[in-house]
């Protein structure tokens, strides 16, 4: 069962690990944001996986951070984006 | 190779990294980024000297770890002072580079205070 | 008993993992920004939900369990109040923003 | 356990990919948000580690905090474009070649390392039972080097001078220039009434934890820092001006309980920062609520910036 948490745990580290690489490439700030909000996500299942893989309970706390924190960053982004003097300047 | 170590060595690589980009990146911003990328690599070299010292029933030293926290935070505050710093740059010259010798890069005229 | 149970975590973890590969998949190949805010989002609910229903038989004990559903929760809330937040900057400054 | 190896080589080559790009992303602003995405990504490497208390630690300053502060930095300074002047190619070779030789000394280090591991943590377990906790790291924290801790206070207070220092001469004593949204959002409002309540669970949850688990003030702290900037920021409430009376009790009241227990200590178990025996439990539970209420005023105004004057607004 181990193992099998494990194997699913890289799986989703891959295919997160995947997009990431690929929408870190793209011009627009927007989809950037979108990349660090995925691996919100992502870092959250795989956390939650390990701590039922190795019985370390505490790691659900960290996947509990990560969540909260994950929407903090992207609120901050949209406000930045709020301000009319900064997409005047946008490319 | 145990994990421990590989962890390790990414961290001495990303502190190879922080070094270059505080060597070599003229916007402050950026260094500040690059020190903070610096920092986090000797970070994660405590980690491995921690989990070094696992033994049965205890995880890893927690004495550096502890040391780590306090650095993080340690970190932020420095950062925090540092981009007040920056931004206060920019209001007061309207530039925002520690290099004398680019004029290009007083154009952007936004002083005003 | 174990060994149900052990099936309902494997086939829910791996549908959830195959709905993250759906969602990045999304997030990479569609067009433009709204609709990959929308994959995005079936990440959140579906391929989240579906990895913690499936860990859910695994939990230890019920603190173990509500801790788990109120990490889904949170996701869920916070993943859809931001892709709102975020989808109302698109619409309001346009594309490149 | 082949798998797990796997996992982590492919783990590191992320942390490296990401973290590079931190470094040589052409925008300020690609290289915040790589550097974001890189602090959520420690988080999990720590975890890795058997690190929880860094892994809490690392998620909420290095990916949350930080990030906004240095996202709301990228956007202030986007207005001055200025032609990002690079190092001539020989620097940066030369440049490059240097740091690659620091980081293969450090490698070596490591690789090198004497094989009589030298440890703490054995004198740490011993001495555990004694404080009552259940957490080596808050043992260490709070018992075993508690004067680091308390300096520490001392360095986030001084750090906030520092920044509050920076504001122009008539600001002083004004309200931090933290940026808020342009106008009412209803969406952001939403957010902003719902999460908090669940951050602040989150927040006394970690603090009360820390004593036997993972956690503890400095991470329940953050959280409550972040939830009052949520808050700033979704325009519900007005950051206090750095002279409020209440702030700055706040700011400090984490730091004096701490040092008049310590000082305390000092009468009656013969040591500055010594816990009388039989009362070490509750006395440092006592200074970990104080502190992170004072951890959370000072990231928060940290993170706020200094005082802005009121016409420019």
């Amino acid at each position: 069962m181990d193992s099998f948490l494990f194997l699913i745990a890289s799986f989703i580290l891959t295919t997160v690990a995947g997009s990431l690489i690929v929408i870190l490439r793209r011009p627009a700030e927007v989809d950037r944001i979108m990349a660090a909000q995925l691996l919100g996500t992502g870092g959250v299942a795989i956390l939650l996986i390990l701590a039922t893989a190795t019985e370390t309970g505490p790691m659900v706390d960290v996947a509990l951070m990560l969540a909260l924190f994950a929407a903090f960053v992207s609120v901050a982004f949209v406000r930045d984006v709020s301000h009319p003097e900064n997409t005047a300047q946008r490319r | 190779m145990s994990d421990a170590t590989l962890f390790g060595l990414c961290g001495a690589a990303l502190a190879g990294l922080g070094l270059y980009g505080l060597v070599t990146h003229p916007e402050p911003l950026r260094k500040i980024l690059a020190f903070n990328l610096l920092g986090s690599g000797v970070f994660l070299v405590f980690g491995f000297v921690s989990r070094r010292a696992a033994t049965a029933g205890v995880p890893g030293d927690p004495v550096p770890q502890a040391m780590v926290i306090t650095a993080i935070v340690v970190a932020f505050a420095a950062t925090a002072l540092a981009i007040a710093l920056v931004l206060r740059l920019l209001e007061q010259t309207g530039r925002a580079t520690l290099s004398s010798d680019d004029p290009a890069s007083a154009t952007g005229e936004k002083g005003n205070s | 008993m174990a060994f149900a149970r052990d099936l309902f975590t494997v086939l829910a973890l791996v549908a959830g993992a195959l709905f993250f590969l759906a969602g990045t998949v999304g997030l990479i190949r569609f067009p433009d920004q709204l609709t990959r805010l929308h994959a995005l989002t079936k990440v959140d609910n579906l391929g989240l939900g579906l990895v913690i229903l499936g860990l859910l038989p695994q939990a230890d004990g019920w603190f173990g369990a509500f801790k788990l559903v109120s990490v889904w929760l949170l996701v869920q809330f916070s993943g859809a109040v931001v892709t709102q937040l975020i989808a109302g900057a698109l619409r309001e400054r346009g594309p490149c923003a | 356990m082949t798998i797990a190896t796997f996992a982590d080589a492919g783990l590191v080559l992320l942390v490296l990919t990401i973290g590079a790009s931190t470094i040589f992303a052409r925008r300020a602003f690609d290289a915040v948000i790589a550097f974001v995405v890189y602090g959520l990504l420690l988080a999990i490497v720590w975890v890795r580690l058997s690190a929880i208390d860094v892994a809490l630690t690392e998620a909420a300053i290095g990916g949350g905090m930080t990030g906004m502060l240095l996202l709301g930095a990228a956007a202030r300074l986007r207005a001055v474009e200025f032609d990002s002047f690079a190092a001539a190619l020989p620097v940066r070779l030369c440049a490059g070649f240097l740091c690659a030789l620091a980081a293969a000394g450090l490698a070596g280090a490591l690789l090198l390392s004497p094989k009589v591991v030298l440890s703490l943590a054995p004198a740490v377990m011993e001495n555990l039972p004694r404080t009552g906790l259940g957490n080596p790291v808050a043992g260490v924290l709070f018992a075993y080097r508690a004067l680091d801790t308390l300096l520490e206070k001392v360095v986030l207070l001084l750090a906030l001078l520092g920044v509050w220092s920076l504001a122009p001469n008539q600001a002083w004593n004004g309200i931090p220039g933290l940026r808020i949204y342009d106008q009412p959002n209803t969406t952001l409002t939403f957010l902003a009434q719902i999460l908090p309540p669940v951050g602040i669970v989150v927040g006394i949850y970690m603090c009360w934890v820390g004593a036997n688990e993972p956690g503890g003030a400095f991470q329940g702290g953050t959280i409550l820092a972040a939830m009052w900037l949520l808050v700033i920021i979704a325009r519900l409430a007005d950051a206090p001006s750095t002279g409020n009376t209440w702030l700055r009790i706040g700011l400090v009241f984490g730091p004096v309980v701490f040092l008049s227990v310590g000082l305390a200590g000092l009468v009656l178990a013969n040591a500055f920062l010594a816990y009388p025996p039989g009362y070490a439990k509750p006395l440092i539970v006592a200074i970990e609520v104080a502190l992170t209420i004072s951890i959370a005023a000072a990231l928060a105004m940290l993170a706020a910036g200094p005082p802005k004057p009121v016409q420019q607004q």
